[in-house]
């Protein structure tokens, strides 16, 4: 049995985990509105594929893994990228393209990448990224390593064949990968359920053998409790998982796209709002007497604040040197 | 002579082909209620219905070898990528089974199918959304290739595509698709196969397609303030090349620039320089040079993208240097 | 309930699509003997796949289709051409590359065609004709027919992409497809199971909400049967059915794979030999009374004679003319 | 110096590589148990065992994938396509992830792999087996391209290839796996980048690279014959091409023909072209002739077959006429 202080020990903890996964989606808000911002101003360039409303995916499961593990996305990373670690300031720089970016300012939204955390980018064709989680999870396991590798993408990349083949794959060599599909209903402008014969994105595991759980991902703990399962799965036994995370996007498909346009009604974006993740969280804490209403405002403040100075940072940094459209196209 | 955008023109010849021909379908990822990613299919779904404008998954092998399917069975396809850069996922279905079918059947089952969308870089899409696979496709026996520059040409190329018997890849330009330009109304072909003198000149032959029309028409323009009269040959058709009109136009200007939005290696200027030096080789006056994409992954930073691609400086300075101005 | 006479004439039906079938296996097993010694003379070169084993699956279900239905295959196909109604001639002088052959001599083993009889290839690369079966599936509907489409492929073409992505849009679009998945257990040298996470091929219709089967490929009854409730699915109401016939091929992969190698035992081989597909029927039908030995006889030399003809045939044609080079590239 | 079959020459490549460095690992279908399908890893899997000669499903696309995120996990994985006819499915996976991984991520992730196998045509496999994809890997910048003829090329090339940082692709033949030739013993590397001149010749250049260099030399032959000098010089490295050598060979012949086994437009041979007439315009005695298949996919037929094929007759004639001996 645990003793009183121990319990107590425990439930600290837990309150410092749950205000961290409140600051990491507070700050994925704050920056993609920021991003909103200097994208209308003609700042930030090419597609811009926003997180809002799935704060709670990145926040709960990037709070279960190591710093050694890895960590890849789809197009849709930013919020991946600072629950990470890299710095605001960097990512922010990078969707400005500027040479104190993460990644050099060549990669801009869609590539994010920081080897030095793991962060291993940012990729634009849908699906194209579940083959090389599959890959650095064979690395792992090449290596004798405990790491993870988790993936995250949407679920219209589970119509695609690289979905099949990689999952194939990976359950066949045991590999300790978690692909976190991250299912906001559409692709683009199409609703699942009209391009894909079962919208159940974990009755797909069942082909592949392999681990699944279905996660309402509006709720963080959930998230991160699941992602902490799966974590658990690969680092013991190389044994992958698929989660299905069921969230939302509250803004249009990229900065170029309607918020709902034909394909979903204003209605129904707005009844996904009330299910926001930040605010059920931030309600749950205050019910806990974890934070009061000041400590959530001065949370936010910090936020602010930090995120201002990421695009100040960003607006004030340099354009990559103009040799370096020639630099690192091959490595020495 | 109404004048549209591109984008209007492409729409144009699709309606006007489905309502001419029943077999005619439009398939692709956001074609329908989405009314096209980039809007060339506006309209289409409302005037002829989810059986003959076809939102697919994300699966660009997939639905591509349904289309070459589809194709076999008797119908005319029309797919389109929502950017060429997708179609690589493709590539086998478009190379391996609508370029080879007709052959390898001993000429039993032809394909009459078009593969559009469109190709090379935007701004700032970065490094995977930028590619123009222009060459890669006309290297292909078995495949035409069009790449339209104007509004006219688009959907004179577009229904002539529609049309043919055969795979036809219709490279578009999202840069092109709000440019406007004189369209024909109703029945306007333009042959595949046919290059077009966009801008008629005496010293200098500027040998270009697609988005580099206007790189090369603003070069000529400042070419002519130097005194140099530079002629445009729009290629828009790659495959088959009017190597007759190339050859024409450097028979009489002796010189030449090819301009193009792809890598160097093995672009489509290489092909174009080899047929000039192979049929005009005592003609020519100096060795064609080329312009193109330079030979790196497109970056994202605004100011590294615009070195990255032909400009019209870059084609002036060529073509000064082919009349040893420099 | 029927009369005497119907049930009689029902009877007399089924006796004669039992030999017909048998006939039909007969003929492929022997057309296969003579392109095996026809290959071993260089009358026949580049990849040769031979059927012997699998002659069941070609019979069983393609005397389930009507004529105007279509036909679509991987390399191995010489069996469903044979079935089909291709003649042997014209396959056997296909083989030799000649004029006279169902592709004019441009296709070869691995491509033979023959459009009048709806028989669309042939195709070379693995899982690459699934897509095209399901556009055929989609012309049949578009046009508003009755017909279906069968498709043939190895148990390997499941864990490549073209296989998920065609079967989910078959299901989407409620296309007339029946997707016939021939596991003979290996993909050349490997073992299905060294490959595949899930080994029942069938599992993975439920991915696709599709209707299923699994079937024993060495009894040409079963798979007859089989077929012609997939067929009535996919007539009636175009429903897609993914059939799993359990079947083994008793050649190397091709003409220039040893017949086991080390990737399966000699013994393996043998006693699958023993699973014999037309000893099976046979065996059956003399059991019925409905042939007797000399019947059998009779039979084998009538098929015998037919391929003896076609080697004749194919020897005896003339090689395309040389201007067929350049024919058919594109067309008019 | 011992003499190998190119088969056992790049197994020996292959096994040195493995012993010197625990990361080289080798992925694909049929490598291990099988003894890969044209034998070129027979006893790997024997002395490595199953953890580094990985045998794969069908599932081009996902396996060459698989090896790109492993060589970000740390790896240097060599990925064999069983032919690279089926690699058209795992493009996606080489162009868009192997090559601009490194510029895309700033210089962060280099991608140290190989993509080999057996290119273009053997005997008789007809359309969707005979395809030569040199042009369409070359045209791609972040990768490079290597193409060796011989037995000893192939295992320097190899092993330089395996210990380069970037994607390397290894482009073999089929029929070439069977021919001998001296193989120096242990450390042999071959630098990249680098042509190699195989006869010594003044009248005539002809350019080569895998098979064809057997068709230059045997056309070189015949025209020695003829009392005709040809040089033929092979390229080895397709990419980066050595343009030094090139234009060396041609200021000293003035007179080219290109030979290669892929199609002609947008080919190898026109990338060369372009070089030596930008380069060595004013040394050129006449127009470069190229020599490739024939713009058709290739046909089962063996007659049809040879007569889509480059031959030494054909390199002969064009040979003939750049000297205007026709
Ligand atoms: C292979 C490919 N096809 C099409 C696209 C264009 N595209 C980019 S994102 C997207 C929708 C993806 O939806 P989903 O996977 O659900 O992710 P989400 O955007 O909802 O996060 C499409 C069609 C692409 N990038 N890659
Ligand atoms: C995409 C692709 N990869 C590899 C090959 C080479 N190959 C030809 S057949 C074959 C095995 C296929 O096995 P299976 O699908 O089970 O069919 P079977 O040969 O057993 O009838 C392989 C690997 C190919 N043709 N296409
Ligand atoms: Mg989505
Ligand atoms: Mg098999």
């Amino acid at each position: 049995m645990a003793t009183a202080t121990a319990q107590s020990a425990k439930h600290q903890a837990q309150s410092e985990l749950h205000k961290r996964m409140l600051r990491e989606m507070l700050l994925i808000r704050r920056f993609e509105e920021k991003a909103a911002e200097a994208y209308a101003l003609g700042k930030i360039g090419g597609f811009c594929h926003l997180y809002i409303g799935q704060e709670a995916v990145a926040a709960g499961t990037l709070t279960a893994l190591r710093d050694d593990d890895y960590v890849i996305c789809s197009y849709r990373e930013h919020g991946q990228a600072l629950v990470r670690g890299i710095s605001a300031n960097a990512v922010m720089a990078e969707l400005f393209g500027k040479a104190t970016g993460c990644s050099k300012g060549k990669g801009g939204s869609m590539h994010l990448f920081d080897a030095s955390k793991r962060f291993m980018g940012g990729h634009g064709i849908v699906g194209g990224h579940l083959p090389l989680a599959a890959g650095l999870g064979f690395a792992i396991k090449y290596q004798g390593g405990d790491q993870v590798c988790v993936c995250y993408f949407g679920e219209a990349a589970v119509n695609i064949g690289a979905f099949h083949e990689a999952l194939n794959m990976t359950s066949v060599w045991k590999l300790p990968v978690i692909f976190v599909c991250e299912n906001n209903r559409y692709g683009m402008g199409t609703a699942f359920e009209r391009v894909a014969a079962v919208t159940d994105v974990v009755e797909h595991a069942c082909s592949y053998d392999m681990a699944a759980e279905l996660v309402n991902g509006m709720d963080v703990l959930e998230v991160h409790h699941a992602a902490a399962r799966a974590v658990q799965r690969a680092r013991k036994g190389g044994h992958p998982t698929l989660l299905e995370v069921r969230t939302y996007r509250f803004m249009g498909h990229s900065m170029s796209d309607p918020l709902h346009g034909v394909y979903r009604t204003k209605e129904e974006v707005e009844e996904q709002k009330q299910r926001d993740p930040i605010s059920h969280l931030a309600m749950k804490l205050k019910d806990e007497g974890v934070l009061d209403q000041a400590a959530l405002d001065a949370l936010d403040a910090e936020v602010h604040a930090v995120v201002e100075e990421a695009a100040k940072f960003a607006d004030d940094s340099p354009d990559p040197d103009p040799a370096e459209l020639h630099a690192h196209v091959v490595a020495d | 002579m109404p004048t549209l955008t591109y984008r209007d023109a492409l729409n144009q010849a699709l309606r006007e082909e489905m309502q001419r021909d029943p077999s005619v379908f439009l398939m692709g990822e956001e074609v329908g209620v989405y009314q096209g990613a980039y809007k060339v299919s506006r309209g289409l779904l409302e005037e002829f219905g989810p059986k003959r404008v076809v939102d697919t998954p994300i699966a660009e092998l997939g639905f591509a070898g349904i289309g070459v399917g589809a194709a076999m069975g008797g119908l005319r396809p029309v797919i389109e990528f929502m950017t060429w850069n997708f179609a690589v996922l493709a590539l086998d279905q478009i190379v391996n089974a609508a370029a080879k079918m007709l052959y390898m059947s001993g000429g039993q089952i032809s394909i009459p199918i078009v593969f559009r969308g469109p190709n090379g870089a935007a701004l700032q899409l970065s490094s995977q959304h930028s590619q123009a696979w222009e060459s890669w496709l006309a290297h292909i026996p078995g495949l035409k290739v069009v790449a339209p520059a104007t509004p006219g040409d688009a959907k004179g190329l577009l229904k002539a595509a529609i049309r043919d018997n055969n795979p036809v890849i219709v490279l578009e330009g999202e840069m092109l698709y709000n440019t406007k330009g004189e369209v024909p109304e109703g029945e306007h072909l333009v042959p595949i196969g046919k290059a077009d003198v966009k801008r008629a000149g005496e010293d200098v032959t500027l040998i270009c397609h697609s988005k580099t029309v206007a790189v090369a028409l603003k070069a000529a323009e400042q070419l002519a303030e130097q005194r140099v009269s530079a002629e445009v040959l729009d290629l828009r058709s790659l495959r088959p090349m009017d190597e007759a009109a190339i050859i024409g136009s450097v028979v009489k200007t002796n010189r030449c620039v090819v301009v193009e939005e792809g890598w160097p290696y093995c672009g489509i200027g290489a092909q174009v320089v080899d047929i000039i030096q192979r049929d005009a080789f005592d003609h020519l006056d100096a060795p064609v040079l080329r312009v193109t994409q330079a030979d790196v992954p497109m970056p994202y930073n605004k100011l590294l993208e615009r070195a990255a691609k032909a400009s019209p400086e870059k084609v002036v300075a060529a073509a000064r240097r082919v009349l040893y101005l420099e």
